[in-house]
């Protein structure tokens, strides 16, 4: 198992890093997550343009770059640092997934080249009302009407599901249930017959809809019927991206704890040398860095087809899940009381963490996953 | 002179109500005749307002108040840690001109001990208070004051000496609010409420008779004010209710508790909301699944054990007996409860915990919890405080080193910005 | 509730600890823990004859002192503390407990008064190799034989079991599952048949013995097919019982590691003046006193007759389970090197609450007894 | 000259160890051998029984030795520590005498740096030498001292002067273990084991040639010590591996490797045999628990984890970066993991885990680890001592403020018994 990142992946890093800094500053964060969108295509362009984030996993055949999960892990662990504003989750890891993995060479053609260049921002509806991250907790309904099919039904917790321009959506055959008659579908954000709401989030920089279909007129994927395969493909990498990006958010609410306590006097000392502040920030390390492991190895072990890997990618997210939340938790009480108020970035961070912890399924949830999957 | 046997007591008391009673008065009117009478605050001194009575006996007079369904004077709110500290410190004039209208309600007060560069560390205060002519002119920032912005009068901790040691160079202050030089800004929340208010003083004048107690006498006034800051905020819950009864009075109280409360909208929340798990968990249908029902086993073991433990400390109270460690466990526990529920409450929710306002579980209030309960640790005492006391003055063990409590404290290290 | 000591259950607590203090330092538990027996007839009588504690809580009709659970949980409480070796648990809380539930009038006169003299050692056979302490663990076959009945089979996990002088059985009828056909017996130390073996226990201070049955002609207790009521009633009050014991042993625990800290010196400053150690002494009281509130509340509410018993006492079990090993973790830590080896005293501790955390049921055991009995 | 490119390392190791290598000679002569050609230490000096080979190729040669199958020296134990102290502060006297038979493992070594008053804190050594006539005499008491009752030589850091600060009055010495003022009694643990000795030292008298580097300089040569010693634990671990080949060597290292890892016999215990957790769970069906399960998954997610960031920190390593921030972790993490190990095979045990030896799970094993896991937090550096490393040299936080540093060390408040 490759277990160290090369020297041009610690420049892509170092790279992106600063250019987030700059572009991704919390005062940013706090203009966008206030705006009911979440994101500005303008800005979001102007930011790809220059690093073309969005290509960067997207296969050379279809518009891409060609790199690994490494590489894609690597972006979105630094724009979980910086809590970057934009639809890149939900068009590059989800839609842009499901399509690689489902879709027909031909829809490939057609469809990824643009999510490649940003021009198309996608996402993934896929949990309902019931609120599973699984295949067997989908209940929407794919009719066949003529040549094409039309759904009817809701999608709930979308990603960016109100500002998106394509959204790939999982259905299944009447009367069908597990595994079984699942397909995926691609309709337009202004479909008719479709209504999307935006919910209100407790993390309002990751904005979610709920996407209501009246018999929308939708395009098959891929195979009909054969979609519950590349679903659970796409959401196993999904984990893992998921995973890179909290372990970056739950670094940078670490540093910038570190810092405050550094700073910060009381009692004519700085808090930092009280001693169960020190123990305080070695146990933050200890979490953050051990959870940042499983998320690098999770994203080697995809890139190297590791057999074990529905196992490994839920034990990342189930690391990162506490791991983010413990040190949000912890960043906030070193804060003390400015922690706790709005003006204080840590809360930005915090509520990622919440809102992450339980996003494609909670830590209990992937620790069952990783258990019942475990090939020793 | 009163007759201080129960008995008497109870049957004064219970005249005076009979007599006096009278839900169609205006709040203010039957306050002013509990003043007069000395009913309201019974165990204060008779020349101001009282009866003189031991404090071992108040309850005897709560009770006859609870029987005969008349309102007391509602013991909660910096207004009576106003009152608790004039009595203590205060001048005469201090008692004339002030604690009539607490009594009534009249005047609303705030307090002004924390400051943004100071934190846990109250004696740390930088505010100054400077003489200028015959008046002491104020400059500097306090934050963390509940109802600033309807204050009338604050109470106000001031360094009037720097290079005195830091203990030594404070003075305390009644500030009269509705001036000029005093800002009150509302200072939001990571959980979207503004319980609370930056104050900025910018040459805020304070007479020289509004000085409580002598010149750098402040920490040691200011230690009898926290001193009454807990059982105020015990009290404050047990205000929230009023009656459910038709009369003018008492429209009056619930529009003066709804008003006083408002801030504290959100402590249900930042406290776990315990009541509501198993009822969640139920209706989820999540106590069902093993392993939730183990983590809501597990809290319910926490909270269970705490509030016994909060029993076992009042029995023991009641009973005379000296205060064991028990009695300065709850704050701490009751953090570890709010942290550990809000856990479980994550759970529960699953998914939908991402959600808030009318999009969340129960209206929102589940999300609430969520971005509320860090403030349980933090607020009136952190975690690290209150493990310093337990360790100290339980344990006697060993203080902290100090490095800030002999020298000129304008020589002490010190946050540069708030 | 009521929810204090009255002072006289203070006195006595008082005058029992420095008794117990005198009577057994450790050094008399380690001479003890190291005979095969665990402890000594003669030392056992003579100190329970100054203090009868082996007739507290024994109803005065049957020549006890009739006090309830509370006064009985403080003699526990002080016994954990001191960790005295004596057959008191297995004697007076399990046989004393089974007989009084389910034996008959008669069977109460004739065995009891010996019991709470101290002049038998009882205990009560429940566990079996499989290691559960519930009813519907025990396999042991009970076969009708003439007037009598004839046990054959195994118990383990016999408190006491190679030594006592009388020997209350649980079994079953023959066919019989769950809650039927369990009937109780008694069988004397020394029946033909009965082979009694010592095991070695982590926890050298609470002997066990597996007992084999060969045909053991046994008296039934009380009503036949009617032992599962009685035996579940047992076994609330034992684990109050026994949350009471490990609280006493906790606080030990946890005073003799603050003591030993306050003492010590390390790097020219007291080991108690650095805030680590200061923080980790105000958490373990917080454990110790928070699990003492629930086995003092249980012992009460048993007193008081409360319809949530079940629940209360098992919720007290688990407070206890994790309080006691978490302290004695926590005393090991604190005094550093020294805690682990032999000669100091803390293993002994650790070791007792090692075997009470399992004793009668784990943590999570009595956490889901607690949930599913819960009245609310 | 010797050519130090790597091939040139590789065939010359090779040619040498082909033309050498055989199975049937004794292992002191074989070491011998090593020790007179310098392949044995290849990075010592060329002077004593090295080749001057830089540390980045000693890999090559040891790839070369097991390409073979030729038994190497192994790189660990006490003596190990011995022979680095010496080449880097010894004289040649003590290279001369010392260093060869170390090689050979002739001689047995220990180290007598701890005591019972002194702990975490290695540099409060109060055990003292004094010159008496023309010799050191020691008195004093040593701890945790592993193989002391066979040791020939012991490594020995005693104060020297009572009136300089604390770090300053020590000095290091190679202390005779083989003489009448030196005790050694077997100090028994928890668990049953009895892996290291106290040591009394009673008028034991060192010759002053047997000083190592100037008076006062102690501390410093004990901090090159300690140094290696991480690095030896390690590789003792590795050490066990002797092939499993019929042979007179083999059958003598063997032999020595039983009798020197006989001490660390239940170190897997104390790591809480994470390897026995899912093999056991199959077993007993605790696997179809889901609380059960729950906890294992805990205990996996962090013990891999724990694993991963080790692997992490050596893959950087070997790419020659800096030292990140996971290179620090291991120790704590473990401790971490051995507890929470512990924690579950008490869940898999149930009743169980009361039993020990023969009665107990596979044959003791479980009760073992349940009685050995504490050390893991302590032995080699206490979590406490960790966290204060990571938090100071990791994340350059502030330094514990010292209050033994700069006083003459009889001025320092210390344990007065053992």
């Amino acid at each position: 198992m490759k277990f160290s990142f090369t020297d041009e992946q610690d420049e892509f890093r170092t790279v992106l890093r600063r250019f987030l800094e700059d572009r991704s500053p919390s005062t940013e964060v706090r203009r966008l997550m206030a705006t009911a969108e979440g994101w500005e295509r303008d800005r979001w362009s102007e930011i790809n343009a220059e690093l073309e984030l969005t290509a960067v996993a997207i296969p050379e055949a279809y518009g891409g770059h060609g790199f690994g999960a490494s590489e894609q892990c690597i972006v979105l662990e630094e724009m979980g640092r910086a809590l970057l504003c934009a639809p890149y989750f939900s068009s590059t890891v989800l839609a842009a997934g499901a399509i690689l993995n489902a879709g027909t060479e031909e829809q490939k053609q057609a469809l990824l080249p643009k999510i490649a260049s940003g021009e198309t921002v996608a996402t993934l509806a896929f949990t309902e009302g019931n609120g599973r991250w699984d295949n067997a907790g989908v209940e929407m309904v794919a009719t066949k009407s003529g040549s094409g099919f039309t759904l009817a039904g809701s999608k709930n917790l979308v990603l960016d599901g109100h500002t998106a321009d394509l959204i790939v959506v999982l259905a299944r055959a009447p009367g069908s249930s597990g595994d079984q008659g699942l397909s995926l579908f691609t309709v337009t954000g202004d479909a008719a017959g479709l209504e999307r709401t935006g919910l209100t989030t407790v993390d309002e920089t990751r904005k979610l809809a709920r996407l209501d279909f009246t018999n929308v007129a939708a395009e098959l994927l891929g195979e009909e019927g054969e979609a519950a395969g590349p679903m659970a493909t796409t959401l196993t990498r999904a984990a893992i991206c998921l995973a890179n990006e909290m372990v970056g958010g739950a670094d940078r609410l670490r540093e910038d704890a570190l810092e405050y306590v550094q700073m910060r006097m009381q009692f004519g000392r700085s808090i930092a040398s009280f001693q169960v502040t020190k123990h305080k920030a070695a146990d933050m390390l200890a979490d953050v860095e051990l959870a940042k492991s499983a998320a690098y190895y999770a994203a080697a072990a995809l890139d190297e087809g590791d057999d074990d890997i529905v196992s490994v990618a839920s034990l990342a997210k189930a690391a990162a899940s506490e791991a983010y939340m413990q040190t949000a938790i912890h960043a906030v009480q070193m804060h003390g009381g400015i922690g706790f108020t709005w003006d204080n970035d840590t809360h930005l961070w915090f509520k990622r963490a919440k809102s992450s912890e339980v996003f494609l399924g909670d830590a209990n949830h992937h620790r069952e996953v990783m258990m019942l999957n475990w090939a020793e | 002179m009163v007759d201080h046997t129960e008995a008497a007591v109870r049957a004064e008391a219970s005249a005076w109500l009979e007599a006096n009673w009278d839900p169609n008065r205006s709040l203010v009117e039957w306050r002013d005749m509990l003043a007069d009478s000395g009913w309201g605050m019974p165990n204060w001194p008779t020349e101001w307002y009282g009866k003189d009575l031991p404090v071992g006996l108040v309850p005897v007079v709560e009770e006859e108040f609870k029987r005969i369904g008349a309102l007391p004077i509602p013991k909660s709110g910096i207004r009576m840690l106003a009152a608790a500290t004039i009595l203590a410190h205060g001048t005469d004039m201090h008692r004339e001109k002030f604690l009539r209208r607490i009594i009534t309600g009249e005047d609303v007060w705030c307090q002004l001990f924390s400051e943004p560069g100071s934190g846990s560390d109250l004696a740390g205060a930088t505010t100054r208070a400077v003489m200028v002519g015959n008046k002491w002119v104020v400059n500097g920032q306090k934050v963390w004051t509940t109802s600033a912005h309807k204050a009338h009068w604050g109470l106000l901790l001031a360094r009037t000496d720097m290079d005195l040691p830091k203990h030594k160079g404070l003075s305390y202050f009644i500030i009269d609010m509705h001036q000029e030089g005093v800002e009150a800004v509302p200072l939001k929340q990571m959980n979207n409420h503004a319980s609370f208010n930056q104050v900025f003083l910018t040459d805020a004048e304070v007479l020289p008779d509004f000085q409580v107690a002598e010149l750098g006498d402040g920490w040691s006034v200011a230690t009898t004010t926290l001193m009454h800051e807990r059982r105020a905020a015990d009290s404050l819950r047990a205000w929230g209710q009023v009656p459910d009864l038709e009369g003018r009075i008492y429209d009056e109280e619930r529009e003066e508790v709804k008003t006083t409360l408002a801030p504290y909208s959100w402590y249900p929340q930042r406290a776990g909301r315990v009541d509501l798990i198993m009822q969640r968990a139920q209706e989820t249908g999540a106590i069902n699944d093993p392993v939730i029902r183990q983590e809501i086993a597990k809290l319910m073991v926490l909270h269970k054990s705490a509030e016994w433990t909060a029993r076992r400390a009042r029995a023991a109270q009641m009973q005379g007996k000296p205060q064991g460690p028990e009695g300065s466990l709850g704050k701490l526990a009751s953090s570890n409860v709010a942290r550990a529920a809000a856990r479980v409450h994550t759970m529960l929710s699953g998914a939908d915990a991402m959600l808030s306002g009318s999009d969340g579980e129960r209206d929102g209030t589940i999300a609430e919890i969520l971005v509320s309960f860090p403030a349980a640790s933090i607020a009136g005492g952190t975690d690290e405080i209150q493990r310093n006391i337990i360790s100290e003055r339980v344990l006697r063990m060993p203080k902290e080193t100090r490095f800030d409590a002999d020298k000129p404290f304008k020589d002490v290290p010190r946050n540069t910005v708030g």
